[in-house]
């Protein structure tokens, strides 16, 4: 078992704080005991630094500025065959949807921006959206609009980039309630919205999916999914195919009764809904549903893995990103850890949550499922994203998907049958031995399994998973999978919980500090055919953004403390670095201007499950900026000396008031 | 009796004396009921929220019937964590989803009987109304364990709580002329005994602070 | 007359005097070793005859408070679903009972008859640490009162005085009530460590010339015994104690599951404490019955190195059972077995002692006076709590018994039967040595039958009321479970049993005024106690008396012995508070050892030492602060070297 | 030592009327169930014993002091002039005890083996967990959905070893059926496992054997042994859902309940939740509440509901401030709830 190594010398020496109601006159004298007992501590600490240090091993003090590139660095066998289908291949200067295309690559085919010109790369122009939440969206781009949608109160923004300035064409504000703020369990996040038949479509925190008119902001139709009292938020980014857009809720840690539903783009009124738990009839499994693993089959498997009644509110809630294959017609989606988070108030299986569902993009009737983590014991969901490849592995060419699950192993998957082609672990993790690809079931470690009010401590990885929601991306020139993936373990006591409708029903008290290495966050290319990491840039910070490719072999990512990188696509090396206001956990997308100039664009505004982190030295304050980047700084504008903005620009932001919304 | 008597009585003395002084609400592991039921709850719901117009604000002080019995903030604790306050507030009142409950910035009223109001009536941005799933008594016990975490104010200091004073804060001299009677420069203490305002959550509570999940 | 000096001052040889001879020696001894009169002279007085007394009286006014509280719990429970206490002040009550029947009473009454008699049995004229002696009789008196401070304010502990972690720890006792008992039994544990190291040298070192170590009365066997297994056994219970409170206060985990520590850490050290102190509080009582029954059977003890090393045998054993208050933990079977098999062969020793005073009866011609009366009640009681601790020895059997009134009543025979009966035999028996004047036979004799049919009557039922199923330490229980009448039954036998007391009590309070007056030796018995006057002069031995036999004052009509001992001629110390140092097995005389005389700093160090728990246990730590210096001025005050106590003679050079 | 002669040796120590095992049902003195029947044998064994060793001694005494009474003559003549002699009591006495002591030593040993495990292997597991003054049982299944809570009140099938799992959330109790098993203790953080196994069908009557705090004497638990059948439909039972169907008035109690009990109370099939309390899925099927204190009567019920401190004063339920028309609107739906 590997000794736990908790070299960050940030964690404060937290000695359980006795507390001492007893007598309220003694409470003086208790400090002086506190301090005589913390005076010890201190001069031991004082003491274990240079032992600290000298255990931080080579990497040292991180130098945020120079990362560190991994030892081994073979290399990639460049167009190893890996591909992907591009649908809808959206014109190259525009970005409709936060994923680009159905298959969830991000990869973008603008050039202008390549490895040589990288270096030049300056702020064009930023825009500030007034929301103080995590900023977990990417903007759209059509034609000469870029589109922006918010965290809480969840405004929408459209931005006319012909004209100086970008003046603001119209804005929206939903004004969702806010009792969603207390509902919400990791910040008032959204992860944006999509572009569908002249509509913005994006959901709002108080389980209402809006859509609004493109041209003039204003609101088409409003369809309320569910009841935000009992803890149900929205915060995924739809994902719109043909006339259905698909969007699922939030809540896994309150108990809700997890579900992904199709509504119709013109009308929004809902086409079906298929739940994550409960009867074959609830979770939509028809007879044309065949899971690749023997386990996975039988009848109300939803209902029968669960003690009796706790699956309507055992959660498998749909956060993240939904893909979607045209040629067969199938949409991918995981769903969330099961609720709540103590495993032994829900002995079995607790199928289908920290799982994948393969679907019919029209009827919904699923056609294959796959559990990442039966009975899962560490919160460890199964929402991440599937990107959709094309490889040919072991000499046969499969269609492919590959995920960066929350367990900390990269599953090679073949998308039509559910089969798992290759599981490797692609962070630091300590609760498995590895998954037997015979049966797809993963071999837990028994004494990494939690007791109820036991502490356990040095779990890997943490909650957050070896890498959480942050979207990677494919590039098929070089055939990688580029993803930012955390270093993180914990120590977890479980606590049984009641289920009281809108409160937490999660029940883990969690600690968590880096994992081995020190450093919190890395960014790395992953070779899915060979199931190894390529190369990896470890950073001191979480690094929870999303990941853009472009065909100028360039891969964009940031850091929860502000920076953002460019970094060579085939050797990993970093081109250029530039620190932004706030924590970048946003999206990276690029455009090409009206002036047919390319622009790389990236949210910054920390919050989200980055917070976790928030009491390290260094963590940024929140922000809500959105920076452009092109070459040399040059846009549309510059250089036209001082230009009054049209004073008859038509919109004004409906303000709202001195005090604002939170 | 010779001098060395007479102080070793007075010692002895003194030292029952001193444990006498602690509490003496009844009972070791048992909580025995509140000492007076005279804050019934339809009487606090009506005490207001924040300053009254044109008023300043009655020095009306309702303290905890459970005073600070230390057996009354350990139940209070098990019902923190059993009734999954600590799901948000996070398992040391720290915040997590709602707001840290250890430190002196108390949006709804940091006295006993405001944060009584702010659990038994609930409160617009999620905090749920836990009447009537938890009966007053209850209630008392998690007030009881939040006073304990040092960040809230005396019964007594309603003015102070309003103005967000703190004990050590200086006072402009016209200040303390205009102050009503009521003793308003204690308060919690500002950065000693259990307030808690380490660098890191410096920053007010915007909406949704520090999350303990992982994902929405 | 002054020693004769022979060379320089440090070579002294002891003169050989007859106090028939030359009456002035007794007044000068006198003047030497009188304390002070007044309350000065009370509270620095070192004697070891008056320390004996005051443990004796403290150890029976706690007996009384024991008493007390045992009566208002047979009144709670005497029918079912009672509402006279609440189940808190049950909780509390219980708990003091058994704190202080068991520490404050058991050890502490046997001390005051070790004290009192040691040096007159011994043949010296104090005990090895006068002062020390003194400390600990101090620290005991703070500790019980410590014990007692927050009782007045409903905060007394109340998780038995085994105290069970987790019920314990603070998540589920956040009061003062268990800080209190920790903190007191830590205070407790040092009063016993500093007496049983005095006991230890007192027997090594002080016995008068001639008397080898098979010559000693069993009492200091038993004492002995019991003191050297505290030392060893009460470290581990003062450490748990100190871990508990560092749970409860600074946050540590020793026994905090959520934390890595473990609730069954705390059993484990407090049962390897707790059979030895249950052995250390019975041994001695042993010995008073070995020495007193002898006598009122006209004839020596039957097997007198079978009894004593019986006596030491069962403390070695009693090392190694205490697992068997933990058959029911879960513990594999296969370690339960060892401590099982262990707890079957301790009944061994005691079946040994049994048979012995059995011997001596049957072959002896019993004199029916209160004492023997008790010592023969004694005897039977004894087997009866031993039969019934034989069954629990048994692992299965005691999955059923442990936990239930049935172990209330063994405990009780045992505690009682061992302990109890044989103190008021041996007051009864000493009374004359303590005070010089005879308790009343009549009463005497009444007090014992109302003592021994009440406690049959009340605690016998409570054997049938374990087999009946019903649990220990619950402040009620519901009808129609066929408790109600054996409850009733024994509610009523222990009142009959505390109305026995009563008049016990009433007996030593009129003796003590109108007792009939007694000779140095109204029993005719034969230890060497009986040689010096009723009560014994501050010196207790004009001349250190030399030993021959076993049974100094019966030498003449016992058969087969050739030396005879001389108490009217021995060593005459009179240059100061001496007393003669023997060597260890056959007490050889070696060194004269110069006794410190009457001090204050005994007192002064255990208030200090008391009130700095004070100070650990409110949290203040300028009080703890200031105590502890108090306490290491006492202690630099106690240790400054005196001209006059330098040691200035080996013996053993010197004349035969 | 079969049961029949046992009964007689019982009258003729003359303490049948005492010990009768009819009315008392926590009396251990007969067991029914393979893991407390040997140990009974052996107590049995060694209560006669220790009958036997009191009756000589006691004999022995009292015969030693009416045996040769002192003459009144010279008190200071000694009886005897040797302090040896009368050793050979103590060798015949020590001796005897011996033999004695190592033989139930040995028969103790062959019993620690008997009751350690049951012939073959528990097909039945339930997993206890003990709180401060009650006891969650929870009915373990390999198949996840037939596994369900039940508190206070255990149903096993006659005739067949059942495995029990013991845990705590809080302070140490003992799981004690006297009737069928010795006490195991429940220490928190660390699962004891015993076993059980009744013989004749009937309810065996149990109370925590380990002081917990203030209700230490109100834990009580029934062992309920069924024919395997009815063990079968009663499971069944306890695994549905409160029944869904309810008239107008009832709707009002349920609600009424859900708000102020839900917290700390489940009832499977509504919105209550909570698992600090018992599950009251079933609280009509059982025969008794608050661990054993009152018969489960609706006059009592109120009662508790009302005032639970009075009845027993520092249990964890706090007294609700529940208006009359609410309490009745309860209790009438928990009588629904069978």
């Amino acid at each position: 078992m590997k000794t736990k190594n908790r070299p960050d010398p940030t964690q404060s020496i937290s000695a359980r704080r006795s507390a001492d109601p007893f007598v309220k006159t003694a409470g003086s004298a208790m400090r002086c005991g506190r301090v005589l007992l913390s005076g010890m501590l201190a001069a031991l600490a004082v003491a274990a630094l240079p032992l600290i240090a000298a255990a931080q091993g080579a990497s040292g003090p991180q130098d945020v500025s120079r990362p560190q590139i991994a030892a081994s660095t073979p290399t990639p066998t460049i167009g190893s065959g890996t591909t992907a289908n591009f649908a809808p291949n959206d014109p190259p200067g525009e970005w409709r949807s936060q994923a680009r295309d159905y298959a969830n690559t991000r990869f973008s085919p603008l050039a202008d921006i390549n490895a040589g010109n990288a270096g030049r790369l300056k702020v064009a122009w930023t825009f500030s959206d007034g929301t103080q939440n995590g900023h977990e969206a990417a903007p759209l781009v059509l034609g000469d609009t870029m589109y922006l949608v918010t965290p809480f109160p969840n405004l929408a923004y459209a931005l006319d980039l012909s004209k100086p300035g970008n003046p603001i064409k119209w804005s929206y504000a939903p004004n969702p309630t806010p009792v969603s703020i207390g509902k919400a369990c990791c910040d008032t996040v959204n992860r944006g919205g999509a572009y569908a038949n002249g509509k913005i479509i994006y959901n709002l925190l108080d389980m209402h999916t809006v859509a609004v008119d493109a041209k003039t902001g204003k609101e088409v139709w409003r369809t309320k999914m569910g009841d935000v009292t009992h803890g149900e938020t929205m915060t995924m980014a739809p994902l719109v195919i043909g006339n259905k857009v698909y969007v699922g809720n939030s809540g896994g840690e309150l108990g809700v009764w997890g579900w992904l539903a199709a509504l119709d783009v013109d009308t929004g009124k809902q086409v079906w809904r298929a739940y994550s738990t409960g009867t074959d009839e609830q979770v939509k499994i028809g007879p044309d549903f065949k899971p690749f693993y023997s386990w996975m089959k039988g009848k109300d498997l939803g209902k029968t893995s669960w003690p009796p009644g706790m699956d309507r509110t055992g959660a498998g809630s749909v956060w993240a990103w939904v893909s979607y294959d045209p040629q067969t017609n199938l949409i991918y989606y995981g769903t969330s850890n099961p609720s709540p988070r103590v495993p032994t108030q829900r002995p079995g299986y607790n199928l289908w949550t920290s799982a994948i569902f393969a679907r019919d993009a029209t009827t919904g009737m699923a056609k294959w499922a796959y559990q990442f983590t039966p009975h899962d014991q560490w919160d460890y969901d199964g929402v991440n994203e599937n990107v959709l490849i094309d490889v040919n592995f072991q000499g046969k060419p499969r269609k492919a998907l590959i995920h960066f699950d929350r367990n900390a192993f990269a599953y090679l998957m073949d998308r039509t049958t559910g089969e798992v082609l290759s599981a490797q672990p692609f962070a630091y993790q300590n609760w498995s031995k590895g998954i037997d690809l015979k049966t797809g079931m993963p071999i837990v470690v028994p004494e990494m399994q939690p007791k109820p009010n036991v502490k356990l401590p040095n779990v890997c990885p943490p909650d957050i998973g070896g890498k959480d929601w942050q979207p990677s991306t494919f590039s098929p020139r070089t055939g990688l999978v580029y993803a930012g993936i955390f270093n993180i373990c914990m120590d977890v006591t479980d606590h049984p919980q009641s289920y009281i409708a809108g409160t937490p029903y999660d029940g883990m008290e969690m600690k968590r500090f880096a994992a081995p290495g020190g450093n919190w966050g890395e960014f790395m290319a992953w070779d899915p055919v060979a199931g190894k990491k390529v190369w990896s840039i470890k950073e001191k910070f979480m690094t929870m953004s999303g990941a853009l490719a472009t065909a100028g072999d360039l891969v964009f990512y940031g850091t929860a403390d502000g920076w953002f990188r460019a970094v060579d696509a085939k050797s990993g090396k970093v081109l250029w670095s530039s620190k932004l206001g706030s924590g970048v956990i946003g999206q990276p997308m690029t455009y090409l201007g009206p002036d047919k100039r390319q622009y790389v664009a990236v949210y910054s505004g920390i919050g989200g499950a980055a917070m976790v982190s928030s009491s390290m030295p260094g963590f940024p304050p929140r922000g809500s900026t959105l920076y452009v980047f092109s070459i040399d700084g040059e846009s549309l504008h510059t250089g036209e000396g001082q230009k009054e903005t049209e004073s008859n620009a038509p919109a004004v932001r409906q303000d709202q008031g001195m005090g604002g919304k939170p | 009796m010779s001098p060395m008597e007479r102080a070793a009585a007075a010692l002895a003395v003194a030292s029952v004396l001193a444990l006498a002084a602690c509490d003496h609400s009844r009972g070791g592991s048992t909580v025995g009921p509140p000492v007076q039921a005279s804050n019934a709850p339809e009487a606090i719901i009506s005490l207001p929220l924040g300053d009254i117009a044109g008023a300043t604000p009655n020095a009306a002080s309702v303290p905890n019937p459970y005073g600070n019995s230390p057996e009354a903030a350990q139940q209070g604790q098990a019902l923190f964590v059993k009734m999954n306050c600590a799901g948000c507030h996070g398992y040391g009142a720290k915040g997590g989803m709602g707001p840290n409950l250890t430190d002196t910035y108390w949006r709804y009223g940091g006295t006993p009987v405001l944060i009584f109001k702010s659990i038994y009536e609930g409160r617009p941005q999620g905090m749920p109304a836990w009447n009537p799933s938890l009966p007053p008594e209850e209630i008392w016990k998690l007030v009881a364990y939040i006073e304990s975490l040092g960040g809230a104010y005396q019964a007594s200091q309603t003015q102070a709580a309003m103005q967000g004073d703190r004990v050590g804060d200086n006072v402009a001299p016209e200040v303390q002329r205009t102050l009503s009677a009521s003793p308003s420069a204690s308060g919690p203490q500002a950065n000693g005994h259990g307030a808690s305002t380490d660098s890191a959550q410096a920053r007010p509570d915007a909406g949704g602070a520090v999350p303990t999940g992982a994902k929405p | 007359m002054a020693a004769v000096l022979s060379g320089n001052d440090a070579l002294r040889v002891p003169v050989i005097a007859r106090p028939a001879d030359d009456t002035s020696i007794e007044p000068r001894l006198d003047r030497i070793w009188e304390t002070r009169k007044g309350l000065l002279g009370a509270l620095s007085s070192v004697d070891h005859k008056t320390i004996g007394k005051r443990y004796l009286v403290t150890a029976f006014v706690f007996l009384l408070i024991g008493g007390l509280e045992a009566a208002l719990m047979r009144a709670q429970l005497a029918r079912p679903n009672q509402t006279l206490l609440s189940p808190e002040q049950y909780n509390q009550l219980f708990t003091m009972h058994g704190v202080t029947m068991i520490f404050l009473y058991a050890l502490p009454v046997l001390s005051g008859f070790s004290n009192f008699l040691w040096p007159l049995m011994l043949g010296s004229r104090d005990m090895a640490f006068p002062r020390l002696n003194a400390l600990s009789y101090w620290l005991f008196l703070f500790a019980g009162i410590f014990l007692y401070v927050s009782f007045p304010i409903g905060r007394a502990p109340d998780a038995g005085w085994f105290n069970y972690v987790p019920y314990s720890s603070l998540a589920y006792n956040p009061g003062i009530n268990i800080d209190v008992y920790a903190l007191g039994m830590v205070l407790l544990g040092l009063s016993t460590t500093v007496g049983s190291t005095n006991f230890v040298v007192t027997l090594i070192r002080t016995r008068a010339p001639g008397m080898s170590i098979n010559r000693v009365p069993i009492l200091v066997w038993g004492t002995l015994t019991a003191s050297v297994g505290n030392l060893f056994a009460v470290p581990a219970v003062s450490l748990a104690f100190l871990m508990l409170w560092m749970d409860r206060r600074f946050g540590s985990h020793f026994f905090d599951v959520s934390g890595g520590g473990q609730p069954l850490l705390w059993q484990h050290l407090f049962w390897m404490f707790g059979h030895p102190w249950v052995y250390a509080i019975v041994l001695p009582a042993m010995g008073i019955v070995s020495d007193g029954l002898p006598t009122f059977c006209r004839r020596p003890l039957v097997g007198y190195t079978a009894v004593a090393l019986a006596t030491v045998t069962t403390m070695v054993l009693g090392f190694g059972v205490w697992v068997h208050h933990m058959f029911a933990t879960g513990l594999p079977p296969i370690s339960l077995s060892f401590f099982s098999a262990a707890s079957f062969i301790i009944v061994i020793p005691s079946a040994v002692a049994v048979f012995a005073w059995i011997a001596t009866m049957w072959t002896g011609r019993p004199q029916f006076t209160t004492p023997f009366l008790f010592f023969a009640g004694f005897v039977i009681v004894f087997v009866i709590g031993g039969v019934s601790g034989f069954m629990t020895a048994a692992v299965p059997v005691d999955t059923q018994l442990t936990d239930t009134y049935f172990v209330v009543a063994h405990l009780h025979y045992v505690l009682i039967g061992i302990n109890v009966l044989p103190v008021a035999g041996g007051i009864h028996y000493w009374f004359p040595k303590f005070t010089g004047r005879l308790m009343n036979e009549k009463l005497g004799k009444w007090s014992f039958w109302i003592m021994f049919i009440g406690f049959n009557v009340g605690f016998f039922p409570m054997h049938i009321a374990g087999l009946l199923g019903m649990p220990r330490r619950i402040y009620t229980y519901p009808s129609g479970l066929g408790w109600d009448t054996v409850n009733m039954v024994i509610t009523l036998g222990a009142y009959l049993f505390a109305f026995g007391v009563l008049l016990f009590a009433i007996n030593v309070w009129r003796s003590l005024r109108h007792g009939e007056r007694a000779g140095p030796n109204p029993w005719d018995a034969p230890s060497l106690e009986w040689a010096t006057a009723s009560p014994p002069p501050a010196y207790n031995f004009a001349v250190i008396p030399t030993v021959a036999s076993r049974y100094p004052l019966w030498e003449d009509r016992l058969t087969g012995h050739e030396g005879r001992s001389s108490t009217g001629e021995g060593m005459l110390l009179d240059n100061g508070r001496e007393t003669i140092g023997t060597s260890a097995l056959d007490a050889v005389p070696d060194v004269i050892l110069r006794m410190p005389g009457d001090s204050f700093a005994p007192l002064l160090l255990s208030l200090a030492l008391a009130i700095s728990f004070v100070g650990m246990l409110i949290h203040s730590w300028w009080l703890f602060g200031i105590a502890i210096a108090c306490s290491t001025v006492a202690a630099i005050a106690w240790l400054w070297p005196e001209a006059k106590l330098g040691q200035t003679m080996d013996i053993a050079r010197g004349s035969r | 030592m079969t049961r029949a002669n046992r009964g007689g040796v019982l009258v003729a120590l003359g303490l049948a009327p005492v010990l009768g095992a009819a009315e008392s049902p926590m009396s251990y003195l007969r067991t029914f169930g393979p893991a407390g029947d040997p140990a009974t044998e052996l107590g049995w064994g060694l209560g006669i014993v220790s009958i036997l060793v009191m009756v000589v001694i006691t004999v022995l005494v009292v015969a030693a002091i009416a045996k040769r009474r002192s003459p009144a003559s010279s008190a200071r003549e000694l009886t005897v002039q040797r302090d040896e002699g009368g050793l050979s009591w103590i060798y015949i006495g020590v001796g005897v005890s011996t033999a004695v002591l190592i033989a139930c030593a040995v028969w103790t040993m062959f019993t620690v083996a008997a009751v350690a495990m049951p012939a073959h292997a528990e097909d039945m597991t339930i997993r206890v967990t003990a709180s401060q003054w009650w006891w969650n049982v929870r009915y373990e299944n390999d198949d996840a959905s037939q596994v369900f809570d039940a508190p206070n009140e255990i149903h096993i099938p006659v005739g067949r070893p059942v495995r029990v799992e013991l845990s705590s959330t809080d302070v140490i109790h003992s799981w004690w059926i006297p009737q069928l098993a010795g006490k195991m203790d429940v220490i928190p953080g660390q699962t004891n496992v015993t076993w059980l196994q009744a013989d004749k069908a009937g309810v065996y009557r149990g109370q925590c054997g380990e002081y917990c705090g203030a209700q230490h004497a109100h834990m009580a638990m029934y062992v309920v042994a069924d024919p395997p059948r009815d063990y079968a439909a009663w499971a069944e039972r306890q695994r549905a859902a409160a029944s869904p169907g309810l008239q107008a008035a009832l709707l009002r109690g349920q609600q009424t309940f859900v708000n102020n009990c839900g917290a700390c109370h489940a009832v499977r099939g509504t919105a209550a939740g909570g698992i600090l309390g018992p599950d009251l899925t079933h609280l009509k099927s059982r025969q008794t509440i608050a661990a054993g204190l009152l018969p489960n009567t609706p006059g009592n019920l109120s009662a508790w509901i009302a005032n639970a401190q009075a009845l027993k004063p520092g249990t964890r339920m706090p007294t609700m401030a529940l208006s009359g028309s609410d309490l009745s609107a309860i209790v009438a739906y928990l009588d629904t709830l069978n």
